[in-house]
Formats: C-alpha cells, structure tokens, sequence
C-alpha cells in the first residue's frame, strides 16, 4: 500500500466513524442554526484528527502535506454529506489570503487557528450591486479617518457574512483615478459596529448569501493587505485561488457517476435509459469535458509543484462545468418523469438533481458570469479588442452612474 | 382549420391577457412555493366566472362547443402570467377522455360539472419515469383499481380521473371518482401543481376503453394536453423573453444599457426564434385537432414550446445576473413552471420517440 | 380531386415526361457551358408548358395563379434534378422588383417574357468587399453625368452574373449624407461597356458567384428604379421578396425525408441508426424547427392573400434553417463512416449531404450572415440598442476605411 | 508517466512545427482536393527524412523507441500545418498491429521499411458505416482474402494492411501485401487523404489474432491512432482559433475591429475553451498508453478533439464572412480535414458507445 493508498484509506476509516455523529441522518431536521453548530463541531474533530488544513504549513496548525492527500480526503469525505458547508468559503479563499498577505504574523496565526476548528467563520465581501460583476467598478469607498480607515457603501452576495466573524473586502480608496488603480484590501471585523448584514433568499428557497452595508465602519490600517491603491491586484490573487484550488469539474453538482446510476436505473422506452443513444451523448460529451477539465488542473497543480506558472487555460473550469451541471440536471429531472418532481429546498446541490438544476444559475453568476469568463478569455488570454466601454479610461468620479 | 384567428379568437386572446394580467401577482404565487397542496384560488375562480372550464366541451353538457384552438389562446395567457393551478389542463384532458370514450351516462355525471369547473379532473397515465407505460402500475379488476398513480398534477384536489391502468387483457382507460381515494401530496419545485401520489384501494372505477384502443386513446388525450401545455409553455416563455428585453434596454454596465452587447442581444433575438417557432406549432398543432397528423403535430409543438421555455428560463435569469437569483424577483417561478410543464405530459425524451416513430412510419 | 390535385396531378405528368431530355441522367458529363444551354431549353419548355412564372400576371407571361400551385409545381420539379439552377435567383428577386419598381412597362415586359423563357439572366448587385454585410455601407458610386450616370465601384458574390445579360444594382450616389440616405437603386446592362465579372472558385469547387468590377459605366436615368437618394426602400423590398417567397425549411440543403431515409438504411451497433436515441434527437428536433418555419411561411401567405401585413418572424427562416442544416449535414456523413468520404462536386447541396455540408457556410454568409440576422431581430423587431457604432450618423466620406 | 513534458519532447514539439511552417503551403496542398490519389509528396517526404515515422516503433527495428506522446506532438504540428498525407497514423498503426501481435518474422519483415517510411501501413477494419464491425465484410479463409474493404485511408498507395476479417471462429485480424490487390481510389472531399477501396481476391494474408482477441487487438490498435489523429484534430483546431483571432483583431466593419463584437470574441474564447479540453484530453490520453483505462482516455481525447475541430472550422469559416468561403483563402482546408479526421478511426457516435460501455462498466 503507497503511503497517499494509506492516507486515503484512514481518511476513510475516519470519516466512516463520523457518520452517526455528523453524517445525513444526525443533520436531518435540523434548523441552519442547529446545522451550524453541528458544523462547528464537525469541523474541531476534523482539526482534531489531522484532516483539516492538510496542505496548509504545520506552523499555521495546517498538516504539511500536498494537494494529492487534500483531494483524496475529500473524495471520502463527500460521500457523507457532513455539514462542512460553513468553511468553504472562509478555508478557501480569505482565509488563505489572509495567511498569504496578513503583515501581523501572531495576528494571522491566531485567525488561521480559530478558522480551522470552526470557531470562526470568514467571508469575502466583493461583489456590489451596481458593479454587477465589473470588480474594478466597487463604489464602496474608504476614506482616511486619524490613522485609520472608515467605510461607507454596500456589498453583496456574501456568502455566509451573517454567520461570519471576519471577512476581506476591497474597497475604493481613491475614486479620482482609473477605474482599476483606485483599490485597496482590507479585512475587517462583521461585528464592528456600522456593519449590517441583510440574508438574501435565494431562488430555490435558501440565505446562505447577504447584503451587507457599511455605516461608517472604522478600521484601523492594519487593517489593510495591500498597498494603497494596490487591491486590485490583492483581489485578482484570491480569484486565482478560487480558480486553481476551489476548482470542480462537476461544476459543484453532482459527480457524473450519480447521473450513470441514474440511467441505470431508470427505464426508456422499457429499457434500462443508459442504453438509449441520447442519454449515452451526454454522459459521453460530459465526460470528456470533465475529464479535459481534470487534466487541466492535474497539470496546474503539477506546474506549480514544479514551480512553473500554469497556463490560463485554468480558467476554463467554471464557465464550461456550471453551464454543463445546468443543463445535464435537467436531463436528469426529465429522465426521472414523474419521479422528476420531487424537491427538497435542503437537499445539497452535490448529490440531488433538482437541487443541482435550481441552484446552477447563481453558480453562473457568482465569482464571474459567463459573459464576464468569456471576456476574459478573450481579452486577457487572446489578446482580442475589449468591448465598447464608454467608462474606459474615464476617473471613477465622472462615470455616469 | 385555418391557422389564421378570426376575430372571436382574437378576442379571446385580449379578453384572457386583460383579465389575468389584472388578477395575477407574483407576491401572490411566491408563498405557493413553500406551500404543499396549494393552488392559486383566484386563478381558479377567474377560469371558472370567465368560462375557460367550459370552452371546449359540448354544448350538451354545459360547454361552450369551442376547440382546441381557443383553448390554447387562454393557456397562452395562463403561461405569461404563471397560471395559478394546474387543473385548466387537467380538467380538459378528463373532460374529452369521458366524451370521446365515455357512455352517455358517465358524460352526464361528468362533464356539466367539469364544464362548471365544480369538478376538478386529473390525468394519471405515468407509471415510474413513462409518461405512457406498456404496463401501467395501477391494476384494473372486477370494477376495480389498486396501486399508486405517481404525483399526478391536481391530484391533491382532483374529483374525478382518468387512469391509464393494467386489465387482464392489456390496457384499460378507466374513470374513477376519488372521493375516499387517499392522495399522498409531492413535495416539489413547483407546489401549486398540487401534485400527489393516488393511492388507490378497491376503487370503484368504469373501463372507457381496452387494449390497444386504451393505449391509443390515452395517446390521443395526452396529445391533446400537451398542446394545451405547449401553448402555456410558450406564453411563459414568450413573457420571459419580453421580461429580459425590458432588462437590457434599462439596465446598464460599463456605462451602457446591457442590451447593447451582443451576447445579450443576441441570446434575446434567439429567444425570440424560439417562441415564434413553438407559437407557430402551436397554432398549426391546434388546428390539426382531428387530423391524420394530429400526433405528429402536437410532438413538433410539445417539442419546441418545451426547448423555447426551458431555454428562456435559463437565458433570462442569465442576462439577469445577480438580481435573477433571487427569491423576490420571482423569475425562479418561470423556471420552476418550465421544469414542471417540462415533465406534465411527458418529456421530450418522450415526445421525440413518438414523432420519430411516425415520421420513420414505425407506428403503424 | 380538388383543383390543386389536378393541378399537381399536370405538373408531375409534365415532369416525367421531362425527364429523359433533362433529368440528371441527360445532365451527367456536362461542362457548365452545356448545362446552362440544356438550362434554356428546359426553362423554354417550362415556359410553353404553362409552368413558369406560376404566380406572376398573365400580362407579362405569368400563368396568375396563386402561391400555392406554385408551391405544388415545385415539389414535382424538385425530384427530378433539372438544370433550373441558373434561372432561381433571376426569377426570384431582380425579375419581381422590376416588375414591381420598373417605369418603362413595355420594357419591363420584354425583359420579364426573356427572362421567364430562360433567354435572358438577371442579377442581383449587393454585395461589396469593403461592405461585409452592411448593405448601407456600400461604396460602389454612382455620378450623376449628362442625363444619366456613372457608376464606379465593385460588387461581390453575385451569383451567375458571369451568365448574366441585365443586374438590379444599388450604388451610393451621395456621399455627404448619413450611410443609408444616399443610396440608389438601377438596373444595368451586364455586356455594357466597362462592366468586367470575374468569377470566385467557392470552398467546394464550383465557381457560380463572381466579383463585378465597374469602370465609368454609362447608363441613362431611365435606369433608375427608386428615387435619387431612395434606393434603400427598394433594396430592403427585394429583401422582403427573399424572406417570404424564396424560403426554403431545409435552408436550402436536403429535405428530412433523407436524413430518415439514410437513418433506415445504415445501420449502428448492429441495429438500424434510426432505433438510436442520438439520430432520433436529431430527427425530432430539425422536424419540430422545420415545421415551425413552415408553418410561419404558410401563415404569413395566408395573411398576405388576406391582404394583412404578416409578422417579422419570417426572418428567421434563413438563420434557422442554414444553421441546423449544416450540423445535420455533418451528422449524415458521420452516419455514413467509410461511405462518408464520398463526393462530387458537382452533387446538388439539395440532395447530397456532403455537397449540402460544404457549402453550408456559403449559406450561412450570403444574404445576411447569421450574425446580421440576429442583429436585424434584435434591434429592429425587439427595439433593443444598436452595438457600438463608431460610424454611426457620420456623413459616409467621412468614416475611416 | 507524467503530462508535464519534459525537455526533449518540448524541443520535439518546436523542431516538428519549425520545419512544418516553413514546408507546408496551401498553395501546394489546394489542387492536391481536385485530384484524386495524390498526396503532398514534401509532407512524406519530410517524415521520413526527420524520423517521424520511426518514432514511436522498436528500436530492434529501426525505431526510436519513443511512444505516443512524442507522436502526439508532432501529429498536433502535422494537423496545425494540414498534414499532406495519412501514412504517419497509419502506418504507425500498422506497426504497432505488427509489433504487438505479429510473428518475430512479421516483425522482421515490415517493421524496418515501416520505420524508415520507405513501406506505407494501413488499416482497414470499418465494414459499411461500423468502424470496427461485429461481422466484417473481408473474409479470411485458409490464409487468403476475399471482399472489400471500403475507404482505407492511405489505401491508394499503402503496401501492408492490417484487416479485421470475418473468419470461420469468428473475427480474424489479419495483415495482407496490398501489391497486387486492386485499388479503387475513392473521390473524397479531402483526396490527399489517398482513400481507396482495397478488393481482395484470394489474396494471401497472415493471421495475427483471432476471435475476442482480434477484435480487443484491434480496438486497441483503433484508440491508439485515436489518440494520434486526435492530436492532428486539436492542432487543426488550435490553428483555425489563432487565425480567427488573428482576422478579428485586423478587420474592421462598422468602424471596429470585429473581434470588439461579443458574438465572434466570444466564440473564440468557446474555442479557445474547446482546443484546450480537447489539449488536456490527448496529452493525458497518450500518457496512458498501456494503462487499464488507455480506452476510456482515448475515448475521451477522441470527442473532445472532433468537437474541436469541427467547431473551429464551422465558427472560423463563419467568422470570415465572404471571404472565408472562397477556395483560394483555403479554409476549407481545414473544414474538409476536420471531417475526414472526423470519420477516420470512427465518429463520435462510436467513441461515445465505447466510452460509455467503459463507464457503465458494459464492456466487461
């Protein structure tokens, strides 16, 4: 047995002993609150076990070891359906952000301990309503105030802000500079007062994401994670974690195997619907999709272990696996006829098909829409004209609102 | 049948449009969501004072002698504005299961009832994922059923169905009366279709027809829903593509409306290629109610009013971004109706073997 | 049997009886040369059969019956392959635009009576180089000289202007006016002096559109065939005529009736390709697309013999149907696997799928290219925003080549 | 083996696309589509003078020992530069048929003209539309031939062939001289493919592998020129994407470059999107030759590469207007080349049952 055989196998046999504890069954019935909590707990025995932070340095309480045993550790634990939903985004971006550009060392220890044993909880306040998903267009502003900071403006589609302790945001510092060079990076405290966070429901009836407002929120400057001025670049950093590391060929729904089953399963035309030639297409197509995708960050992973830059073909995974999980979810719903109908507003989009379909447009939406990917590719990989930007060039003060 | 609507239909289509886009409010349907068993009562009660109930049945019992043209043009409208309750469509369907297949005496009970819409009817053909099974679950013996029809649309508060069921001699079309039937609600997407599980026991029920003549009845009422269907799908996605028009022309990015960028724009004009394409099935499939063609007719406009739905769904709450996922602005209604009508009636899984059989000439 | 039955009933006896003197046996060996003569005779017989010009006024040749018989003669002639390539788009736009817009009647009637018994071609001069598919942009001039005018400029991608004695031509004869004001509409004489057509060699091997090179040609104002500055109203009619009466839900390429025919002949895994789910799809899905533009055709008829004005959704004839046919076309040479390969350029794209396949893009370009089309149903049907137009509103001399 | 390539490949990639971009021409490879049976003789030429054909064969024989991923590389040149010839995938199928299957004897006879280039293979499995036939149309009986093998690629001028044969125990894959055997050249949208129906009359032919064997033995010898055409496909795909890219960025309509349009910046940003799935597909495919799951992976390669290809030439063509449609810019080219690779080593209709028998665990 190799020594990555006998991590997976006790990560299993780990995870195998959680179930009663944490596994579908304990969380069935419970309210978010409950499942939280549950959550919190879920996430010290995980610490407390040596299977959380596994690729983080040891020195941040992490485990020292490489993305491979990350990844096998997380293929057993997705077969149970813990309540690890909390960390996602906290262990995932900001989080490692922080680790990454957080100048007071003991500061950031402090946090990234907290953080990995679920007692804190980070979110990443980006997005804003008028930016739609133009980052370099932020309108929140932070002025200077004594030695300090104070923030003013709104963001939104926070994931998980109302549950959260800390969160990184970019804000504008300078609004009488070009669009993108007017940024800066901070973290701030979602307890501080002047924060108001406001749950968003969503269309298939859940609040994991908010809106959250800030009302002359102080912070002091260190605070700050970037130069000033230089949060443009800070921010660009996180979405290249998001796209090398928060990366899921099966666009965050279900793995392509649950869709074999299902053929298998079901009847066509009173034959088992895996030997019908239209189901078999799009198993096939979205195999070798997913599969073109896997490679793709196998090779990322192996350039950067080699110390070579990836190529930017990493930023295919999301535009291509979401709108692929869209479309192959309704497939499934229609596969299962009458079956099709069922809904539970608390499935989990990674293992039910519904859940999948009616979540999969905020996942073409958030962290970059579609038509937002494809102009990156475009501009930024192909080097083709940007479009007609009427706002290109312009100080952020004179753009028409 | 011309394709071309005189002036009745066309006052019918105004008439329907005016009235439900005065009564019907997303404020209203979006509790419906979370509610199990629920349907619009307004709605109902609009489709009932306005005669849609009665439209295309006999004047013998009650109806206005209208057809299936005149139907689609209120399921049109029922689409665009997210019809509150599945029971147009389903009453419809057992209505014209009982005057085509029924004995005088079963029309009599039935149909003026239907026609008032006092009684709700129901369709229950599909047994696990066939819309049209060989072997349906529900078993038909000495005047009786037993088995469960799964999460037939209505059936939470449906009177009367017709049932797709299995005799000793193959397939019987019955009618059953379900007071005393127990109806296990589904939980789903789109819980005003009032969808539930029939648990039948012993249930009195009538054979309308048997064998191959039940299977080919069942086919023709389903067919003849599914242009119904057709018809609503495409106003819902008629209303989405105008809703996401309307969003481009205002809403602006990078300092112009968003309707000026070609992935927008374009995705719109496709949108559009869609609904006129399933509206022009639609209105050919209508007029074909009788025809030789008639199957064929309705799988092209089935097909192409489920493609136009599901596609605007998707493309609207698109062009939307974030504002589209939320709960409040409700374009998630039309995204669940599309998924729902999408499987009520069959899918187009199902609705392309049946055209493809014809069209290679494999029905006969 | 109805009028129409016996009107068909004529048309296919007719047909048949054709067949030995022009069918596709009479025309296999022949160079273009000799089948373009073959072409005249058949269009004379075609002629003194009572067959052409079905639904154009008796006055000028026409048989004035209605669409539908011509629809009907059609079908018959169709099956047999005759050589009536030549005359479609002389008989189909040029032709009715100058019967419709021509102000000498006599000479209207002279050239419509040559034209309808195959003597005389005429052309369609639209397109440009520099224009790609923007037909206000059009930078063939005319000026005005002595009574009449001189036309400078190039046309491209005019079909059979190469065996073309008259073309239908729009030419810029105001330059200091916004694009689409200063357009005029004539007809020119094709063997005039300083008229000089150069075939192009198309990407499959036949050479049937040309680019039409004008040097100080001459023509008198009785040439004219809109108001001076008014030829984009009349341009926009011949668009018009293409729309609702050249339409084609095959787009142009083989009926499904093929596709089907070929899906019960090869065979995949064992069985017939017509039992398999991915052939089925597709069969389904072009059968539902093409009887919706049937179906939009035949109700935009009915509402112009009821004297209504019918929808714009005719427009969509071309993007639709030119589109699927070419995936459709590829999917046919793949059912085919080694007999795929299969090709003769000089096979009809209407009932050939490798010809269909190949010259499936020239369909996608000619006439609107998908992307104008699109544009067209997006501005003009839905009132949705022009893209960015840096040359819009500018005098025509004064935007950047 | 890893998919990080290491120098020398990296210097293999460079070298084989150096010499290919300053000996292939359009003009030359134009006129070769009007004539039939010939092929671009540079192309070959330069093959075998920088050891490509002796690439990826036993050093024993003349090879360089070298595997599927150098082959790859430079297969992923040869479809950026539109190979003139088929032999460099056939014949390296040929040889490995030989090497993996073949006699010590076999080996000794066809490898070494295999290597230098100086003997062309080719492969002749397909029977009417079935690449690899339960029933093939060339039987093998008391070690002769008889029938006809349709379309081979290479087949005007190969002189071994491999064949899957109908035996009297079932499959027999079989490797036969071609001198002497009648060719009938096939007209084909894309002739320097050097198609020909190959006629077999009592013609003698060793025994390489029979039954179950066989026809494993030659899917396997199928998913690895699969896997090399499949490279050529993504080279085709990559070039048509940079020259779309490289028109939308110089020509201007409406006063912009139109590739400042979202509907062309955005197709080629799918394209980029394609080309680099269907990279990361054949560069792991070619890794795992000899692998228990070097099917699945070719398979894989195979879709994602003839999607590629075949949407590049459609949106590259399109992305030209006019012009891209006139023989003398020569586009088409690469949109003849991508359906005949298409069809070549069997469509995507077979790779798709092949993968998912492989994933419903069906093949076993």
């Amino acid at each position: 047995m190799s020594d990555l055989e006998a991590w997976r196998a006790k990560a299993a046999a780990w995870c195998e002993s959680m179930v009663p504890q944490f596994g579908k069954a304990a969380r069935k019935g419970l309210s978010v609150e409950e499942d939280l909590a549950l959550g919190r707990r879920y996430q010290k025995a995980k610490f407390d076990a040596g299977f959380a932070g596994i690729n983080w340095p040891t020195d941040l309480g992490g485990q020292g070891l490489g993305h491979i045993e990350k990844i096998a550790f997380e293929a057993e634990e997705m077969k149970h359906g813990f309540p690890n939903v909390y960390f996602g985004i906290s262990l995932g971006m900001p989080v490692p952000v922080l680790m990454q550009f957080g100048t007071d060392r003991e500061f950031v220890k402090e946090r990234v301990l907290k953080a990995l044993q679920g007692e804190e909880i980070w979110c990443q306040l980006f997005s804003e309503p008028s930016g739609g998903t133009d980052l370099a267009g932020l309108r929140t502003r932070a002025e200077t105030d004594g030695n300090g900071w104070k923030i003013n403006g709104q963001k939104v589609w926070t994931s998980w802000a109302q549950y959260s302790d800390y969160g990184v945001i970019v804000v504008r510092t300078d609004p009488t500079v070009a669009k993108h060079k007017g940024l800066t990076y901070f973290w701030v405290d979602m307890k501080a007062p002047g924060v108001t966070v406001r749950p968003i429901k969503l269309a298939g009836g859940d609040s994991h994401v908010n809106e959250v407002f800030f009302d002359d929120v102080r912070i002091g400057d260190d605070h700050r994670m970037s130069p000033v001025g230089g949060g443009f670049a800070v921010a660009m950093a996180t979405l290249m974690i998001e796209r090398y590391v928060a990366t899921d060929s099966a666009g965050f729904g279900p793995h392509l195997d649950l869709f074999v089953d299902l053929a298998k399963e079901v009847r066509l035309n009173g034959r088992p619907a895996i030997e019908d030639g239209r189901i078999r297409q799009q198993i096939a197509r979205n195999y070798a999709m997913r599969a073109g995708l896997d490679s793709i960050n196998v090779r990322a992973r192996l350039m950067m272990q080699a110390g070579m830059t990836p190529g930017p073909e990493g930023s295919l995974n999301k535009l291509v696996a979401v709108r692929s999980r869209q479309k192959l979810s309704e497939l499934a719903i229609d596969l299962q006829g009458a079956g099709g109908f069922a809904f539970d507003a608390h499935a989990s989009p990674k293992d039910d098909w519904a859940s999948s379909w009616i979540n999969a447009p905020t996942g073409r939406i958030a962290g970059g829409s579609d038509e937002t990917l494809l102009n990156t590719i475009a501009e930024r990989i192909l080097g083709l004209p940007q479009d007609h930007r009427p706002d290109k060039g312009v100080p952020f003060n004179e753009i028409p609102a | 049948m011309t394709i071309l609507h005189d002036e009745g239909q066309q006052a019918i289509a105004t008439e329907s449009r005016r009235v439900l886009e005065a009564r019907m409010r997303k404020e209203e349907l979006l509790p419906l969501l979370e509610l199990e068993g629920r349907y619009h009562e307004g709605f109902w009660a609009t489709a009932k004072e306005q005669g849609w109930t009665a439209l295309a049945l006999p004047e013998s019992h009650g109806g206005l002698a209208l057809g299936l043209v005149e139907l689609g043009l209120i399921a049109h409208q029922a689409g665009r504005t997210l019809s509150g309750a599945p029971f147009l469509t389903s009453g419809f369907g057992a209505a014209k299961a009982i005057e085509l297949y029924g004995s005088d005496a079963q029309k009599a009970r039935w149909l003026p009832g239907l026609a008032s819409g006092d009684s709700i009817g129901a369709i229950a053909f599909a047994s696990g994922a066939d819309p049209l099974p060989a072997q349906p679950g529900v078993r038909f013996a000495d005047g009786r059923l037993d088995g469960i029809a799964p999460a037939v649309s209505g059936g939470v508060a449906a009177d009367v169905a017709i049932l797709l069921s299995a005799g000793a001699d193959g397939p019987v079309l019955a009618v059953a009366e379900l007071a005393g039937v127990e109806r296990r609600t589904v939980a789903s997407f789109d819980n005003s279709r009032c969808l539930a599980d029939l648990v039948f026991a012993g249930t009195p029920a009538a054979r309308l027809e048997t064998g191959g003549a039940a299977r080919d009845a069942a086919l023709h009422i389903l067919a003849l829903q599914a242009v119904v269907t057709a018809h609503e799908q495409t106003g819902g996605a008629e209303a989405l593509m105008e809703i996401a028009r309307d969003y481009a022309v205002t809403r602006k990015a990078f300092g112009q409306p968003i309707g000026a960028f070609q992935s927008i724009k374009h995705r719109i004009a496709e949108l559009y290629g869609l609904v006129e394409l399933a509206r022009a099935n639609c209105i050919h499939a209508a007029a074909r109610e009788g025809a030789d063609d008639f199957i064929t007719a309705a799988a092209a406009a089935r097909l192409s009013a489920t493609e136009a739905y599901d596609s605007a769904a998707r493309d609207c709450v698109q062009i939307h971004g974030g504002i589209g996922v939320t709960w409040e602005i409700g374009l998630h209604l039309h995204m669940r109706r599309a998924r729902s009508l999408a499987l009520e009636q069959g899918s187009t899984l199902f609705w392309e073997d049946i055209l493809v059989d014809r069209l290679a000439g494999e029905d006969a």
